[in-house]
């Protein structure tokens, strides 16, 4: 048995075991698709996702975190199909989803639900509450009438609204109260999967807590899964189960979500953490300083995406070609050449002479 | 003509001299100049440059293109035809770059020339003459008169050079209208002609003549400028040393032109503004009745028209044209009395006119099949259109007939008329000569439907049969009597409803002497014939 | 992307538009109903013969796609046909026609630009008082009235009653004098069509300068109002004038058409008009690609200018 | 890095509650501010009672507008006839007053289809974008590369005088300028997260298009709307001038504007009162355009006159 042989092995169990799997993931934007364009050669590719692996086993939460432009929020809607993807696949309970057209993926879209980000544009300022709500069911064509009423609004008890709000439009309320909305309009249908992009990003700290605390009860209630997107890792580590970290469309490290905080492994994952404020004022940690802005997904490096500001470059071996995965421990994975032990013994020598 | 006006050029800068003082001086002169009330007299001043306000700018500076009322008033200053019309009326045909017209046996008129230059010096020849005649009746020249030569041989021997100053003309059959047609086609040196080709008189810089202007200079649109041709064979021609012809689309803008000067003659003007001209102080309208006749014209291809004269002669006793002469005219134009107008010879003066008469319209109205939907009327905006609201008007209250009134431009209702789509419509026609075949053969000929005249769609075997004898015969006498019995089958079955004779009315300074406007007035040179009283 | 690339791409998409504008007309004339031929030749009667010709001569046989096409290929060569009703070759009468037109269009916008922007500066620094509203009323008024009315009420006064200036026509070929005297009365109805849009933009890009807090701090520092607008406002409110003067062209163009209808000047609007009143298809047609290439490269040249003096502008 | 998060959690509930919650809070702040604009507010009254005399046409008009001969032909105004009398005797207050109908309706058809069109078109190339958007807006640029008057000369020339025509090229002239307006409304909304919640909700794009994108077009529709009638109504009077007119005997003011142009010098009034007419409904309208502009630029809430 080969090595791919038996890694596809592997990827085929796990992928039955969870509820989202994801292969090889890649979405490229084009711009400027223009004829003229095409003539003049002006079409720019930007690989916002470049072939993106993992698993979500049911009823987890899965965090991805990264800076904004790492292209973590392209790939959370890449997974509900607001995009196509470029290359790679989507198993969503084990039956690949990736090439279904819009009309076959409709039923599913009951299963697989979104919460987004921005309070202030995540409602259609047009429409009342319970309509907001119970869109995806009109949509989909779940119950009747009065089914749709009744549910939104024990939806509305379930994420701490009154009742009557019902009847009112989304600018009488404050963000909090509007991404509550946002999160009943994505129950409605009962999903089982969810993907939170940022849902508390935009909202006060105070108001984070009661919003995430919110998310976890109504994990347990319903059995979601979540896939939870964000750029703040103090948020990700109080709900996730295990985390993938993203830089320039690409997961540098992905594991159980302690395993990561406790035991990072490359040096961006390491750098992101020492930015978070411990709650702990006495621990002293050194803090790591990232020069300069990522580069352009349109361009970018050569080799590993990071070693343009990696604290931790080895050499010309980071620029060649980018590093495969590294197994830490059982299921936690680190992208970088430090891990290699050929890489690293070379160094070793390097630095003894 | 102006003492010193901003719009004679050579006169302004010989006024300022000095360039410095464009500024003061121009507005002196403005002020000077300007108002309605100013001083009339200074058109005469030097009898030199006549400005004149043409409604649109002509087609052409080529005599083989013009053929509308514009672009003549211009074209006939700068060619002269071999024959052409006296200024009374009715106009006489007189001979004028032909000293001498013979005619030999049936079909062959000769032409001798009279002692004769043309704008660049060279001498008027038979081989010009020729070369002119041919101009027309080049395909490649497309011009819309290639009908007068209809009638000429085929071929080289068609037009024949005698010798240097004689030309003969070989008709393909007898004719009594042959002798007008010279009348139309200008004569130009074969030698410009030849340079130019199709050009010839459509770019500025291609135009030569023999006539008593030559053109100075010509922007298409906006003015011409003519210039006394010095070596004019007619001693008392022109009257002016030149004319300057300027393009006024505006009505109203024409008579301020003349109210302040600008303007020396002014042409088309609406009727409803001669009043105003007349009022002015420091102008005057000279006016003149036509030949050009206006008549509601029936389809008579089309049903009910078709077979049933009752409801047309209903019509026509119920159409008051008092009315339009007043308030579409306001009295510039006068009934027409029968199919012929009244002021060409053979016209049947014992015919029973249609005057107005509800109570005759309704009694034959009731006779008559009647009709029993609305009556599509088609015009074009303007006096057609006014005609139309009048008539629809009227023929409700005598009638109870309704009139739907489709307003549409010419472009779209020459189409209609081609294919006969209409009920009625108001037509207009003037013969382009003074004689009846100028104004029956085309109109009442069934050979003649649209594309060509007949736009009633007239159609009676007799009369087709009457129009063909009185074309190829000579005989005078004979002549008359098929005319006067043309008029009266045409007139009892009333194809169409004959209207008016409008009157031509020219806006002219006062202080200018004008020729007599005569019915043949587009064929003749009128500016030549303007100058200081 | 560079500006030489950018602007190559903008000539680029442009081809595009400019066909698309000739098929354009070039279907609607010959679909609209009626026998060229016979509109050539008018009402009057004429032979067969006369009317095959006219058809040979401007290649009326030929099936349609063939005549645009034909007509196309000509007009890459500057050969945009000959005239059905003037028998002129339509580049010759355009290029004899135009400055005429220019010489209109472009005293009626020097005429807005002299009253609109000192009238939109004043308006946005006295914003919000009698002045700014009274001018605002004024400017709009002037858009507010058919070109073609407010021309002939000013022949009414100007030349009827008090005789300054002549009624109609262009002194092609006077002195400057005679040309500026003719030229006044359809200048001030042409530019009085523009001004309100002037002064609006005039305005807005001066209230958003003076808004600034550069503005602010040289207000505070005791610089003077008058030091304040030309220093510093006039100077930034320079880039949105420009972008007017691509919004005015088509309103020029078209007020143009209607002045010189009143005027009686012929110049390219007035030859249109009779072009289509006489069912003139080439001279429409060649016309209308005229007015259309100038439009388009107008509206890119003004593109262009605008990227170039305000590099924050990004190429797409 | 992480970047900091802003805090943004704060009601931004409107003061004023009077408009209740029928309107949304962007369309209530709008209202408001138009009230407090007096331009606009004049502009809207004007246009109030233009639509008022159009339809009470019948009971305001002293005479039949399509009579002749009420009163003797080209007579000055009088207490008899206000406005005087045209050439054929008919009353030219009662012709205004009715010609407000044709004028008006006129306007609406043109500005009415353009809007509809232009959304349509408008809308589905921003939201699709893609091959549809170019095809979609190169076609709008073909249309639009012409001078509007131009276009609908050519436009009248070919298809035929009559006044639905002119109300159709006016239509087609102007349906680039609402496309280009909704369609960069379109592009914006395409990114908003209602519209991706839609779609993951299952909406298909015309769904998405007709509940979301276009509805919220609407305020950006109006503005251009009004602004389009002001436009509608000179160049309708412009093809009227250049004799591809209305059809008698129906009086709009453009016609008779034109009509009486030949008897300018001794009845002004034939062409001047409708002249009159026409730009005190544009003005109307172009205020309360440039009221509602206003209102709807953001910048401008706080300052509004």
């Amino acid at each position: 048995m080969t090595v791919t042989d038996r890694e596809r092995d592997r990827d085929r169990e796990a992928a039955e075991d969870a509820l989202v799997s994801v292969r090889g993931l890649e979405k490229y934007y084009e711009s400027n698709q223009g004829l003229v364009d095409r003539l003049l050669g002006n079409v720019r590719r930007v690989k916002a996702v470049d072939g993106v692996s993992f698993d979500i086993p049911a009823g987890q939460t899965m965090g991805l975190v990264g800076e904004s432009g790492c292209g973590k929020t392209t790939l959370g809607e890449t997974l509900l199909k607001l995009h196509d993807a470029t290359a790679g696949e989507i198993y969503y309970d084990g039956r690949p989803i990736t090439d279904l057209s819009d009309g076959q993926f409709r039923p599913m879209r009951e299963q697989m639900q979104m919460i987004f980000q921005d309070p202030h544009s995540n409602l259609d300022s047009r429409m009342v509450i319970g309509d907001i709500i119970t869109e995806p069911m009109n949509v989909l064509d779940v119950g009747d009438r009065a089914d749709r009423e009744a549910r939104a609004k024990e939806l509305l008890d379930q994420v701490g609204l009154d009742r009557s709000y019902y009847d009112r439009y989304p600018h009488e309320f404050s963000g909090g109260q509007r991404q509550r909305v946002g999160i009943a309009r994505a129950l409605s249908v009962d999903p089982d999967f969810v993907v939170c992009d940022e849902p508390v990003s935009a909202l006060d700290v105070s108001v984070q807590a009661q919003i995430l605390e919110l998310l976890d009860d109504l994990q347990d209630e319903y059995g979601l899964t979540y896939l939870f997107i964000s750029h703040d890792l103090s948020v990700v580590r109080y709900i996730c189960d295990r985390l993938a970290v993203m830089y320039l469309g690409k997961i540098v490290e992905i594991g159980e979500s302690e395993d990561v905080f406790e035991n990072p492994q490359h040096p961006y994952t390491r750098a992101l953490l020492s930015a978070v404020p411990d709650p702990d004022p006495a621990v002293d940690r050194d803090r790591i300083f990232l020069e300069g802005a990522p580069p352009s997904p349109e361009n970018p490096p050569e080799g590993c995406r990071f070693q343009t500001r990696c604290p931790e470059k080895i050499g010309p071996v980071c620029e060649e070609a980018p590093p495969e995965f590294y197994d830490i421990e059982d299921g936690h994975h680190s992208a970088c050449y430090l891990h290699d032990e050929a890489v690293d013994e070379s160094r070793s020598e390097a630095d003894d002479e | 003509m102006h003492e010193m006006g901003e719009y004679d050029r050579r006169a302004c800068l010989r006024a300022i001299g000095a360039a410095g003082a464009v500024g003061v001086t121009g507005i002196a002169g403005v002020s000077g100049n300007g108002g309605a009330t100013n001083d009339a007299a200074r058109a005469t001043q030097d009898g030199s440059q006549l400005s004149y306000a043409l409604q649109e700018s002509i087609v052409a500076m080529d005599f083989a293109l013009a053929y509308d009322f514009t672009t003549n008033k211009v074209t006939n200053n700068v060619w002269d035809t071999l024959v052409t019309y006296t200024y009374d009326d009715p106009p006489e045909l007189t001979n004028w770059l032909a000293s001498n017209v013979e005619t030999e046996g049936d079909t062959s008129y000769v032409y001798e020339l009279r002692d004769a230059t043309f704008h660049n010096g060279e001498p008027v020849t038979a081989g010009d003459v020729k070369a002119s005649f041919e101009r027309i009746r080049n395909p490649d020249v497309a011009s819309p008169l290639s009908w007068a030569l209809e009638n000429v041989q085929e071929g080289d021997d068609g037009i024949e050079v005698v010798d240097e100053r004689t030309v003969r003309f070989n008709l393909a059959e007898q004719s009594a209208v042959w002798r007008y047609m010279p009348g139309f086609v200008g004569i130009g040196p074969a030698s410009a002609m030849d340079e130019h080709g199709v050009d010839f008189g459509r770019n500025p810089g291609t135009t030569v003549g023999s006539g008593p202007f030559a053109v100075e200079s010509w922007s298409q649109g906006n003015q011409i400028e003519l210039v006394r041709h010095d070596d004019y064979w007619n001693d008392d021609l022109p009257m002016a040393d030149g004319i300057t012809f300027s393009i006024v689309p505006e009505g109203s803008s024409r008579v301020t032109g003349l109210s302040t000067g600008e303007h020396d003659v002014v042409g088309n003007l609406p009727p409803q503004q001669w009043q105003q001209v007349s009022n002015m102080g420091n102008a005057r309208i000279d006016r003149g009745t036509t030949f050009l006749e206006y008549k509601l014209s029936m389809q008579n291809q089309r049903e009910p028209w078709q077979s049933d004269k009752q409801l047309r002669q209903a019509l026509a006793y119920a159409t008051n044209w008092d009315q339009i002469i007043e308030n579409v005219y306001f009295g510039t134009a006068v009934r027409q009395q029968g199919p012929l107008p009244q002021n060409m010879r053979w016209h049947n003066d014992e015919l029973d006119l249609y005057g107005h008469d509800p109570e005759r319209a309704q009694e034959l109205y009731d006779q008559s099949g009647g009709i029993d939907r609305p009556i599509e009327f088609i015009a074009t905006q303007g006096t057609q259109a006014r005609v139309a609201v009048i008539v629809q008007e009227q023929w409700r209250d005598a009638l109870g007939v309704e009139v739907n009134v489709n307003q549409m431009p010419y472009e779209q209702l020459l189409p209609r008329i081609e294919n006969g789509e209409y009920d009625i419509q108001y037509d207009g026609w003037g013969s382009d000569y003074p004689d009846p075949d100028g104004q029956l053969y085309s109109q009442y000929n069934s050979e003649f439907w649209p594309p060509n005249n007949n736009e009633s769609w007239y159609e009676n075997g007799e009369v087709d049969d009457l129009l063909e004898q009185a074309r190829t015969t000579t005989d005078e006498a004979e002549r008359e009597e098929l005319y006067k019995r043309i008029q009266e089958i045409v007139h009892d079955d009333v194809p169409a409803i004959w209207g008016v004779l409008v009157e031509q009315g020219f806006g002219v300074n006062e202080s200018l002497s004008f020729p007599e406007v005569t019915p043949m007035w587009y064929w003749q040179d009128v500016g030549a014939r303007v100058g200081p009283q | 992307m560079g500006l030489a690339r950018y602007v190559l791409r903008r000539l680029l998409l442009l081809v595009p538009v400019v066909i698309g504008a000739t098929l354009l007309i070039f279907l609607m004339l010959h679909l609209a109903p009626g026998d060229p031929a016979r509109l050539i030749l008018g009402q009057r009667r004429a032979s067969e013969e006369t009317i095959r010709n006219i058809r040979q001569i401007f290649h009326l046989n030929e099936p349609l796609w063939k005549q645009y096409l034909l007509w196309l290929w000509d007009a890459l060569h500057g050969d945009l046909g000959r005239s059905f009703t003037f028998r002129r070759p339509v580049t010759e009468m355009i290029v004899e026609r135009y400055p005429i037109t220019l010489q209109l269009a472009l005293s009626g916008w020097l005429i807005s630009m002299a009253v609109g922007i000192p009238a939109g500066i004043v308006s946005a620094v006295k914003q919000y008082t009698k002045v700014d509203y009274v001018t605002t009323i004024v400017a709009l008024s002037g858009v507010s009235m058919p070109v073609f009315w407010q021309g002939i009420m000013l022949i009414l006064l100007f030349s009827y009653f008090l005789g300054w200036f002549p009624s109609s026509g262009f002194a092609v070929d006077g002195t400057v004098f005679d040309r500026l005297h003719h030229l006044t009365l359809p200048a001030i109805a042409l530019g009085t069509s523009i001004t309100a849009l002037t002064v609006r933009l005039t305005r807005s890009a001066m209230l958003d300068v003076l808004n600034q807090d550069y503005i602010r701090t040289a207000r505070s520092k005791g610089v003077s109002e008058r030091e304040i607008i030309t220093g510093h406002a006039l100077q930034n409110a320079f880039l949105p004038i420009l972008t007017v003067l691509g919004m005015q062209l088509g309103l020029l163009l078209a007020g143009s058409v209607l002045t010189e209808t009143v005027f009686g000047i012929g110049g390219l609007g007035r030859l249109l008009i009779r072009a289509v009143h006489k069912f003139d298809y080439p001279t429409v047609q060649g016309l209308t690609l005229v007015i259309v290439t100038v439009m388009v490269f107008m509206n890119l040249l003004v593109d262009v200018l605008y990227t170039f003096i305000n590099p924050k502008i990004r190429y797409d | 890095m992480a970047q900091q998060t802003q805090p943004v959690e704060s009601a931004d509930t409107d003061d004023e509650s009077a408009l209740g919650g029928v309107l949304s809070g962007r369309h209530r702040r709008i209202l408001s501010s138009l009230a407090r604009h007096r331009g606009g507010l004049v502009g809207a009254a004007t246009l109030v009672a233009v639509v008022f005399v159009a339809v009470a046409a019948p009971v305001i008009a002293p005479y039949d507008p399509l009579e002749q001969f009420v009163g003797p032909a080209l007579a000055g105004p009088s207490t008899a006839h206000l406005l005087g009398t045209d050439m054929y005797g008919r009353d030219v207050l009662s012709r205004i007053v009715f010609g407000a109908r044709n004028t008006l309706l006129l306007a609406l058809i043109a500005v009415g289809i353009s809007s509809v069109l232009g959304t349509i078109i408008g809308a589905a190339a921003g939201f699709y974008g893609g091959w549809i958007d170019e095809a979609l807006m190169r076609g709008m640029d073909v249309v639009f590369a012409f001078p509007s008057l131009i276009l609908a000369i050519v436009m009248m020339a070919t298809f035929g005088i009559n006044m639905y025509n002119a109300a159709f090229a006016v239509a087609v002239v102007f349906t680039p300028q609402f496309a280009r307006v909704i369609r960069s409304n379109a592009l914006s909304l395409r990114e908003e997260e209602f519209i991706k919640a839609a779609r993951t909700s299952g909406g298909t794009r015309r769904y998405i298009l007709f509940k979301h994108v276009i509805p919220n077009g609407i305020s950006e529709l109006i503005v251009q709307t009004t602004i389009n009638l002001a436009s509608a109504i000179l160049i309708m009077s412009g093809l009227n001038f250049l004799g591809l007119g209305i059809q008698p005997p129906k009086p709009s003011w453009g016609y008779m504007l034109a009509n009486g142009r030949s008897y300018l010098l001794q009845a002004p009034w034939i062409s001047t009162f409708p002249g009159v007419a026409i730009m005190i409904v544009v003005l109307a309208a172009n205020i309360f355009g440039d009221g509602l502009r206003d209102a709807l630029d953001p910048r401008n809430t706080e300052r509004v006159r």
